[in-house]
């Protein structure tokens, strides 16, 4: 299931190579700003440091002259941007044209709340970005310096660093072509809904001294040739690059399943995993699919009669508190499972450090292929439990027709 | 307020007492809180069951009730009215099955007895949490929207017209009777000519409570059983847009038929191959002639013609080219007439004795499989065929077609305008195939005829009349519509507007306000199946009567 | 819209439907039935085509919602005897044979049953299992009410006048052998006959071998051989309790003689293919068919799932069932008249659908006619399906003539239609 | 312990097919066991994952979802969806291995009482087998 869910062939890829002489950030910086100069977008949300802090949060920038402070790809994740993103559409739409730069995992997030109708995709260009991960927020905030210059230093060797998040050292969607459904994604426009949702990628990996515009939607095609970026150059050293590192993130992704199936299997493992938590609802709130107004598992509905408490408490023995942890979890998890898109940024807000990200990618993998779905791939894509097919799931009916059969056959062969 | 819960135990006679110890029941029940009392009864359903029932509830004056006794599928209803009588609101009272599921069930005394008692607590806490539903009443318009002119919705509308009941017939061509007045004649046993279409269109035109537009369509729909609102655009001698208000919609759109010319197997462009329409044509303009202007000696007249590309039989063709070949030996008797058909389908009584008939004066009959193929030989036409796997051929002057009926153009964008399903084939979709036969998921909207599928006129008569039968049965004038009571209802606080609901809702009871930024449920509409109750992740729908916290209850009482 | 009043005679599923949509529109309805129990032929199926529903699940609510409606006065057990006047004011004498069985005090327990002496064969069940002269025809009938047969109970045939077996058996004293047959009077504005139909008589004709070999099974006795709530729990054991390996089903049986096609048989033959298919899938299944008469738009993909299951369709001109090494054989002549012939361990006939019993006694209590093939006819077959040629007496379902159930409840609903706009 | 054990079990029925079904079963004087507690539902759509949850961690041997078989829903689509609900659910608990036999789906008809007793009585003899819910008595949950 896996392999084939990323099944994606990246050969002959065309699009714009732009050197950078060093400093990768700067060029696209400039090129953001001349599409704000001239008018071609109204304005851009996209991570920015906050002066004078270390830390970064999303700025949506309609003077060119802030997009110094802007940072295409910060070291950190402190807001998923998908979740930004739905709160400023939250009551309607945006005015004008605004462009969206994100990570990949993000602008998957983003796919998945449009679907959830939480984002109307339409109302934005989305800039993708090659991402090699994060590093942890808390190990980002004891040591900013040193962590950005650990967050550099991999994009040299993409894949191997070990100070990465966990799921972003599993990460095999990393780039645009893991995010295009059709293994040709030059004939995917043909299908709006089998689009991939960047209109424009920009591409970091292969040579330091270049960034690599791949144009996905006649939309970003059209802003390159505005600014006179039309060089039809070959992708190649890119494209190659990718597919060496997806291998091996891929492996270590199937590494990583072999693990935690074991780590949470169980309902022993599954509380020893899951033993710290407050149940503060950290992991929820910056869920970017968790998109829920108020959790059901915060409202009196969840609260019971301090009788069935006791009664609780004598049939186990004990009554844990903070109450119903593991239903809260596994609530959200039947909940948001078949959309996670393994972006971490609930293990980043855990305050005990559980790694919850790392759960739900384990569970969320194996759910999402049971039901032969990716999340955020495409927009056109219905969510699982928002439809359905006439003959499926036998499996999980009992007894089993085929048992049946065989059961009456053998009465009738008596 | 505090809850004062009355509980009744019916004995059933021996059903209940002899199964269950009752007594043990009254005495752990009555401990719990919240109980005012709990009584049992010999048999409550009886006439003397529901007075004692009714006296006790005006006496006693609990606040909520439980019944333990037998299915709800038995006595629910009974109970209820019951309660209606004493002025007790049927919806905080609560029947418990403790005989189908438990005393019937269950051998061991002891056993069933403690089941039971596990059902009524889950009862009584569960009744605890009921709230008064009340009956609601909705206006409704008893006019009807009928769409298609043609011999259904001719007959729908004036089956409904009256004195108070407007029908507004619109048809998208300039003139009404749809296909049946290209007709020579309708089709047999009875013969009957086509003056009765026509009557029928004169009736229409003059009936004062038919508002017949031509050449008109409908562009727009929106509301509710009861209460919709169509735009209807006009390309009369002006153009204009009408909008009108009606409590039902019919949909009559009727068929269009296979063009044969699409494979050259039926003959492609091969001379006098012409289908049964032209020869209807033909023979109302009075000559029947073949391309040179002879008269032919000899035809064949071909069946499922396009049967194997739809997939489906078209029902009316077999009685259709009997029809003409009759036609042939009633008018043109020196034409040698061969039918070739795959299955002769004569559904109706009184199709085969018209075959027969048809036998008697020498009309000759060939079963042939599906796949015949039609060429020209000289200036004649050759048709080969099988029968049985035994190859044959036919050459004659003249073939005619009887192609496939397929669904009317502009079928797809009507359903989706109206919101309702279309089926595999193409045809609207039925909302029960076999129980409800002319409705369709969205209330108040009905087809009629040949845009269901194939069918004869008969039938597209009788599922005119059925139509109207289901209107005037659900839209009596001056009454108002009382719809289901345990309905879904939106939280708002909760609701996040992700419209899962509205994927969900089978019945298009949901609609989603942008402004608030919520979904809403119709109550009009909304049947109560909860599945969209079940489909909320935010749990911001609460379906009333069966309520988490309720089935909850139900859930900690059977683990207590 | 002032009160009026419609008689309903037959409380099968059109009578049903029809019943309960007058009801709706605030009619009070009189619904007529012979039987004991209402439901029709309907629930004696498991399952219906084309989807394979289950027709228990289909139809038991419709029963519910009949039994509870109170604008409909269900008369079981009953029969219409006589009618004069005219349309908006027919006199109806009905005639309502006893139960003995109070339908208000007894609460279906069925503890009667058991002790009755007598034990007869259940023609509900076709004769496929025994009953008491006390008994509901099957499990879950509604009413949940037995009956008793005063031709075959000791104490009402007189054999043992002092029997009351079922009596002391049940606490509600619901029996009641006092209990007499009467006559009702009523005034109705519309009559709707909704009588239905019967199966054409198997036995009538030699070469299919019914009654002569056990294994040789009417349509209506495999509908309860395969039915959940049937004699045998829905396992399929034959007469002889030999294994199936093949099974043969032959269409159209009685069509020469009855002049027409009924329409369902295919359809209903195709059905049990379905059914055995998926109880016995080693099983081969051969259909053997004159006509495929399979029409509309959903039929004949039906038709082709049986095909893709491997069903074998035979097209045959004439065929016998004779006995052959301790299994049945079928020979039959194609439509080239060569002969053939298949060996089966059971054969299933496909009979036509005929008149209910005394159609003719009712076309003449109404004074309406019969068409030549003795169902009752309308004004005009092609334009007016459902009015009779008398005015305010209507027809629906198989009464008028062989039809599907969607298409008698389309029936039904249309003469709702007529007889609503005839009471205003 | 084990051959005292009484398993509980919490069975979701809908109204139309399989809580008929269980009457049937009833008026028809079947033998079932004890062990299963009915909870009536218009249909098995309404069955939401936390009253599914809920039930089996907080003590319930086993989960029982019966509804109409697919196609026959009386809500035409309701049981479909139910189904990809239960999938998804039953799914994750079987990847957490927290027993998920213990939750069981079951097609009953209005007209298969002897169908619901085998259900009852097998879903009873195999958690029977399988002894306690642990969950339910894991003070940590």
């Amino acid at each position: 299931m896996e392999s084939e869910k990323n099944k994606i062939d990246s050969k002959g890829a065309t699009g714009v190579v732009v050197p950078a002489d060093g400093d990768q950030n700067k060029t696209i910086i400039s090129l953001l700003k001349q599409f704000l100069e001239k008018k071609y977008l109204d304005a851009i949300l996209i991570p920015s440091k906050i002066p004078d802090t270390e830390s970064y949060t999303w700025l949506l920038v309609h003077e060119e002259s802030l997009l110094d402070s802007a940072n295409p790809l910060p070291p950190v994740m402190t807001v998923q941007g998908g979740r930004a993103l739905s709160t400023l559409t939250e009551h309607g739409e945006l005015e004008g044209t605004i462009a969206v730069l994100m990570r990949p995992c993000e602008i998957r997030a983003a796919v998945e709340l449009s679907k959830l109708k939480q984002i109307d995709l339409d109302n934005f260009t989305f800039f993708s970005i090659d991402c090699p991960g994060a590093v942890p927020l808390s190990d980002y905030m004891n040591d900013p310096q040193e962590m950005t210059k650990i967050f550099e230093q991999p994009l040299d060797k993409w894949g191997e660093s070990e100070s990465l998040r966990p799921v972003c050292q599993i990460c095999d969607q990393f780039s645009l072509y893991c995010l295009v459904p059709s293994s040709d994604h030059s004939q995917s426009g043909e299908n709006e809904d089998e689009m991939p949702v960047p209109d424009l990628h920009i591409g970091l990996i292969g040579e330091h001294d270049k960034v690599f515009l791949t144009p996905v939607t006649p939309k970003g095609k059209d802003l390159l040739e505005k600014v006179d970026l039309t060089v039809q150059e070959s992708m190649e050293n890119w494209e190659s690059e990718i597919d060496r590192i997806r291998e091996i993130k891929r492996k270590k992704r199937t590494d990583f399943h072999k693990e935690w199936d074991t780590k949470i299997k169980g309902a022993d493992n599954l509380v020893t995993v899951f033993d710290e938590c407050i149940n503060c609802h950290n992991c929820m709130n910056a869920c970017p699919v968790c998109y829920c107004q108020q959790c059901y598992f915060d409202s009196q509905f969840m609260r019971l009669t301090p009788d069935d408490y006791m009664e609780r408490s004598k049939k186990r023995g004990a009554l844990r508190f903070p109450l119903d942890t593991m239903f809260f979890h596994l609530g959200r998890m039947s909940h948001m499972a078949l959309s996670c898109v393994s972006c971490g940024a609930c293990e980043d807000a855990c305050p005990m450090s559980i790694p919850v990200a790392q759960v739900f990618t384990a569970v969320g993998d194996q759910a999402q292929a049971y039901f032969r779905y990716v999340p955020g791939r495409a927009k056109g894509e219905v969510l699982p439990l928002q439809t359905y097919q006439e003959d499926e799931f036998g499996e999980v009916e009992t007894p089993k027709e085929e048992a049946e059969m065989s059961s009456v056959e053998e009465k009738d062969n008596v | 307020m505090s809850k004062e819960i009355g509980v009744y135990i019916c004995e059933c006679g021996p059903n209940i007492k002899d199964r269950i110890d009752i007594d043990q029941a009254i005495e752990e029940i009555s401990s719990q809180d919240e109980v005012k009392y709990v009584k049992r009864f010999p048999l409550l359903c009886s006439n003397d069951g529901k007075k004692f029932l009714e006296e006790e509830i005006k006496k006693e004056e609990p606040t909520h009730i439980v019944i333990a006794a037998c299915s709800p599928r038995e006595h629910e209803q009974t109970f209820m009215s019951v309660c209606e009588q004493a002025g007790f609101n049927p919806y905080l009272f609560q029947l418990v099955n403790i005989r189908e599921q438990c005393a019937w069930m269950i051998p061991d005394k002891e056993e069933a007895t403690s089941k039971a008692i596990t059902y009524i607590r889950a009862g009584i806490r569960r009744v605890g949490l009921h709230r008064p539903l009340e009956k609601k009443e909705i206006e409704s318009n008893p006019d009807v929207l009928v769409i298609g002119g043609g011999i259904a919705g001719l007959e729908t509308s004036l089956s409904l017209a009256g004195k108070d009941r407007q029908v507004y017939l619109v048809e998208k061509k300039a003139s009404l009777g749809g296909m049946s007045a290209k007709l020579s004649q309708l089709i047999p046993p009875q013969g009957l000519d086509v003056s009765l279409i026509s009557a029928k269109i004169d009736e229409a035109l003059n009936h004062s409570n038919i508002d017949v537009m031509t050449s008109s369509e409908v562009i727009d729909i929106r509301g509710f059983l009861g209460n919709f609102q169509a735009s209807i655009h006009r390309e009369e001698e002006t153009s204009e847009i009408r909008k009108i208000k009606v409590g039902a919609i019919v949909v009559a759109t009727g068929f269009r038929l296979y063009d044969p010319k699409t494979d050259s197997s039926y003959g492609g462009d091969v001379d006098n191959v012409i289908t049964a329409l032209e020869l209807e044509e033909m023979a109302a303009s009075g000559k029947v002639q073949l391309a040179d202007g002879k008269p032919p000696q000899s035809v064949a007249l071909i069946n499922c013609v396009g049967r194997k590309e739809r997939g489906y039989c078209s029902t009316a063709c077999c009685v259709y080219s009997i029809k003409l070949a009759h036609y042939f030996r009633d008018h043109l008797s020196d034409v040698d007439v061969t039918n070739l058909y795959v299955d002769l389908c004569l559904p109706h009584k009184s199709d085969q004795a018209y075959f027969e008939e048809a036998k008697k004066k020498n009309v000759r009959f060939i079963r042939a499989d599906e796949d015949v193929k039609i060429g020209q030989k000289g200036d004649r036409v050759e048709i080969i065929y099988n029968t049985d796997g035994k190859s044959n051929s036919l050459v004659v002057d003249m073939a005619i077609l009887a192609p496939a009926m397929l669904p009317a153009e502009g079928t797809a964008e009507l359903a989706e305008m109206l919101n309702v399903p279309l089926d595999k084939t193409g045809f609207f979709k039925e909302v029960h195939e076999i129980l409800n036969p002319v409705a369709t998921p969205i209330e108040g909207v009905y087809i009629a005829g040949c845009a269901l599928g194939p069918k004869n006129i008969p039938e597209s008569v009788v599922q005119s009349q059925a139509t109207a039968g289901k209107i005037l049965s659900s839209l009596v004038p001056g009454e108002k519509i009382v719809p289901e009571v345990k309905v879904a209802e939106i939280r708002e606080e909760f609701c996040t507007g992700c419209q899962t609901c509205l994927s969900v809702c089978f019945y298009g009871a949901i609609s989603f306000d942008a402004v608030k930024g919520i979904s809403v449920v119709n109550e009009a509409i909304c049947r109560g199946c909860g599945s969209c109750v079940g489909s909320c992740p935010s749990g911001a729908i609460r379906s009333k009567h069966f309520t988490y916290p309720q089935l909850y209850r139900e859930v900690v009482e059977a683990l207590r | 819209m002032e009160k009026r009043k419609v008689l309903v005679i037959g409380a099968g599923l059109a009578g049903m439907k029809a019943s309960l949509l007058l009801a709706n529109a605030g009619v009070d309805v009189c619904l007529v039935e012979k039987e004991s129990y209402i439901g029709g032929q309907t629930i004696k199926f498991e399952e219906v085509y084309p989807n394979m529903e289950c027709a228990t699940c289909m139809v038991s609510p419709i029963q519910q919602d009949v039994l509870q409606n109170n604008n409909i006065e269900l008369f079981m057990l009953s029969e219409l005897e006589k009618v004069t006047g005219e349309a908006g004011k027919f006199q109806v004498k009905i005639s309502k044979k006893a139960r003995y069985v109070n339908l208000v005090n007894c609460i279906g327990c069925g503890a009667c049953y058991e002790p009755c002496p007598v034990e007869l064969d259940n023609e509900f069940e076709e004769g496929l299992s025994k009953k008491k002269a006390i008994a509901v025809p099957c499990a879950g009938a509604l009413p949940n009410v037995p009956a008793i047969d005063p031709e075959n109970c000791l104490r009402l045939n007189g054999k043992k006048k002092d029997c009351k077996a079922c009596q002391e058996a049940c606490v509600f004293d619901a029996i009641d052998f006092t209990e007499k047959d009467e006559k009702l009077d009523l005034e109705v504005a519309a009559i709707l006959v909704a009588t239905g139909f019967d199966v054409f008589d198997e036995s009538s004709l030699t070469q299919y071998g019914y009654g002569k070999f056990p294994n040789v099974y009417s349509a209506m006795e495999f509908e309860r051989l395969y039915a959940q709530n049937g004699p045998t729990e829905g396992q399929l054991i034959l007469r002889d309790d030999k294994k199936l390996k093949s099974i043969g089903i032959i269409h159209c049986v009685g069509r020469q003689e009855q002049g027409y096609c009924s329409g369902v048989c295919c359809m209903y033959s195709a059905k049990f293919a379905h059914f055995l298919k998926h109880k016995v899938p080693k099983a081969e299944i051969h259909e053997f068919y004159t006509d495929l008469c399979i029409p509309g738009k959903s039929y004949q993909r039906f038709y082709e799932e049986t095909l893709r299951k491997g069903v074998n369709f035979v097209h045959f001109e004439d065929i016998r069932v004779g006995a052959h090494n301790g299994g049945l054989r079928i020979n039959y002549t194609d439509g080239n008249g060569k002969e053939n012939s298949t060996q089966t361990d059971m054969v299933i006939l496909s009979p036509a659908m005929i008149p209910g019993k005394n159609t003719e006694q009712l076309a003449e209590i109404l004074g309406i006619t019969l068409d030549k093939q003795g169902f009752f006819s309308t004004q005009n077959e092609q334009l007016s399906p459902v009015t009779t040629d008398k005015e305010g007496i209507f027809v629906t379902g198989c009464a008028e003539g062989p039809k599907d159930i969607p298409d008698s409840i389309a029936q039904a609903e249309a003469a709702v239609g007529k007889i609503l706009v005839s009471l205003t | 312990m084990d051959t005292e054990f009484k398993p509980n079990i919490v069975g979701f029925l809908c109204n139309w097919c399989s809580y008929a079904g269980a009457d049937l079963a009833g008026s028809s004087k079947m033998e079932i066991e004890p062990s299963l507690s009915v909870i009536r539902v218009m249909c098995s759509s309404r069955i939401n994952s936390n009253l599914v949850l809920a039930s089996h961690l907080w003590g319930a041997d086993g989960v029982l979802i019966a509804g109409c078989h697919p196609g026959d829903c009386h809500y035409e689509k309701g049981n479909y969806y139910a189904r990809r609900r239960f999938a998804l659910l039953k799914k994750i608990i079987d990847i957490l291995d927290l027993e998920p036999d213990r939750l069981q789906l079951s097609w009953i008809s209005a007209s298969e009482g002897k169908r619901y007793s085998e259900v009852v009585n097998t879903f009873t003899e195999e958690i029977s087998e399988a002894g306690p819910n642990p969950l339910a008595h894991n003070p940590k949950l």
